[in-house]
């Protein structure tokens, strides 16, 4: 298990390794990765030349450590990996790295969209968006929220 | 109590970061962000629309009501746009 | 889109950078890789030292590409890679890549699993276990076809 | 007409492929499994239920009533077990 907050980039075949290095229970690795668009998220056209993830230390760590515990009690997951980056970005940049290792497919993959889906909602993270019209604050989208209430209840 | 703003609530309050003693009616979030509000016109920007207000108290999420004092850390921010 | 069936392993780090390197339309990379297990599937206990993949030349590229192809019909992909390895492979060792580069990661993570329940029941390749009582040809699941029948009609 | 075997059916046949010419009567994939039953004794037990016993007919999956011809490449095998 493993959650880390940084401002480099990261190394995805060293990481999705590590997952399963010497674990020979491993069956399943689903991962996911978000990079920057050069456009608007919710596609307005308007296109994006960088962004700046701003986020709140020491809360974000407790999030993201809070929702990987969370999914590690709802799926049998031999590891699971989180990385998510702050900072300056530009198109084409990954953004975040989301991995879980587990015996079956299933699990690997519902908890890798549960990840990602939480992830959305909860960790103190905010994006800054340079257009040509100026920086603007990214707002939160009603399909992450309903997206997230899915897993609940 | 230690208040850290984030986005676009820090960008109109204009500090990331204070220290303030509220006077000792505020008990509660809610209490706390009305009394904010008179400390002058960014406050009242930034918090006059609290739909979009995300609260936490030393680093988890709460409601308005939860309770505040002193020796506490509170967050104040928009909904989350990581991922 | 790539569909590539080898017998030598593959770099996860560089194929997943592939997928979207100069492409800044795809906010959304998810990937699987599937590894040699040493137990049986079914969890029988029987501890398995290795496995030999057979497949049938010819009939397998062509199945991974019309899988694909339904996968970029359904969903809105910017690139998609499935590489499948045959031969012989020892516990650890990675049998399957898929992976879906999309704007969007609902596509991307949906698209993945697809490939990735159609592969399981379609394309010919078949696993002979070598255990501590012989080798046995591993038997098809009943829960992979109920997998890929939920993507039908 | 070119016949391909796979996994445990290769194995009870003892064959990897081979070239036939099965009667005129036998006109789709049930004739010919029928035929190559009476081959031998690998075959009849290779071919003897038809539930775990898939069909290709040049590389594409068919039903046993699907036809066969002389130019065709057949090959019979168990479900698949790859991914």
């Amino acid at each position: 298990m493993a959650v880390r907050v940084q401002e480099a980039d990261f190394d995805m075949g060293a990481e999705l390794a590590a997952l399963s290095a010497g674990n020979r229970r491993v069956g399943a690795l689903a991962s996911f990765v978000g990079l920057v668009r050069d456009m608007h998220v919710d596609g307005d056209g308007q296109p994006v030349s960088a962004m700046t993830l701003e986020h709140y230390p020491g809360m974000t760590e407790r999030q993201l450590e809070a929702i990987e515990a969370e999914a590690r009690a709802r799926w049998p997951l031999e590891d699971c990996l989180v990385i998510h980056r702050y900072g300056r970005l530009e198109p084409g940049d990954r953004i975040v790295l989301v991995a879980c290792a587990s015996p079956h497919r299933d699990a690997a993959f519902e908890a890798c969209r549960f990840l990602m889906d939480w992830l959305k909602t909860k960790a103190p993270f905010w994006k800054l968006e340079e257009t040509p019209e100026g920086r603007r604050w990214v707002e939160a989208r009603d399909s992450d929220t309903a997206a997230a209430e899915r897993w609940q209840g | 109590m230690r208040l850290l703003y984030f986005a676009w609530l820090r960008s109109k309050i204009g500090l990331a970061e204070e220290s303030v003693e509220p006077p000792a009616g505020v008990t509660d979030v809610a209490g706390l962000v009305e009394w904010l509000r008179g400390r002058g016109p960014g406050y009242a920007d930034a918090l006059a629309n609290l739909a979009v207000v995300k609260v936490a108290v030393n680093q988890e999420y709460v409601p308005f009501d939860h309770p505040v004092g002193p020796g506490d850390e509170v967050a104040l921010f928009p909904p989350v746009t990581g991922g």
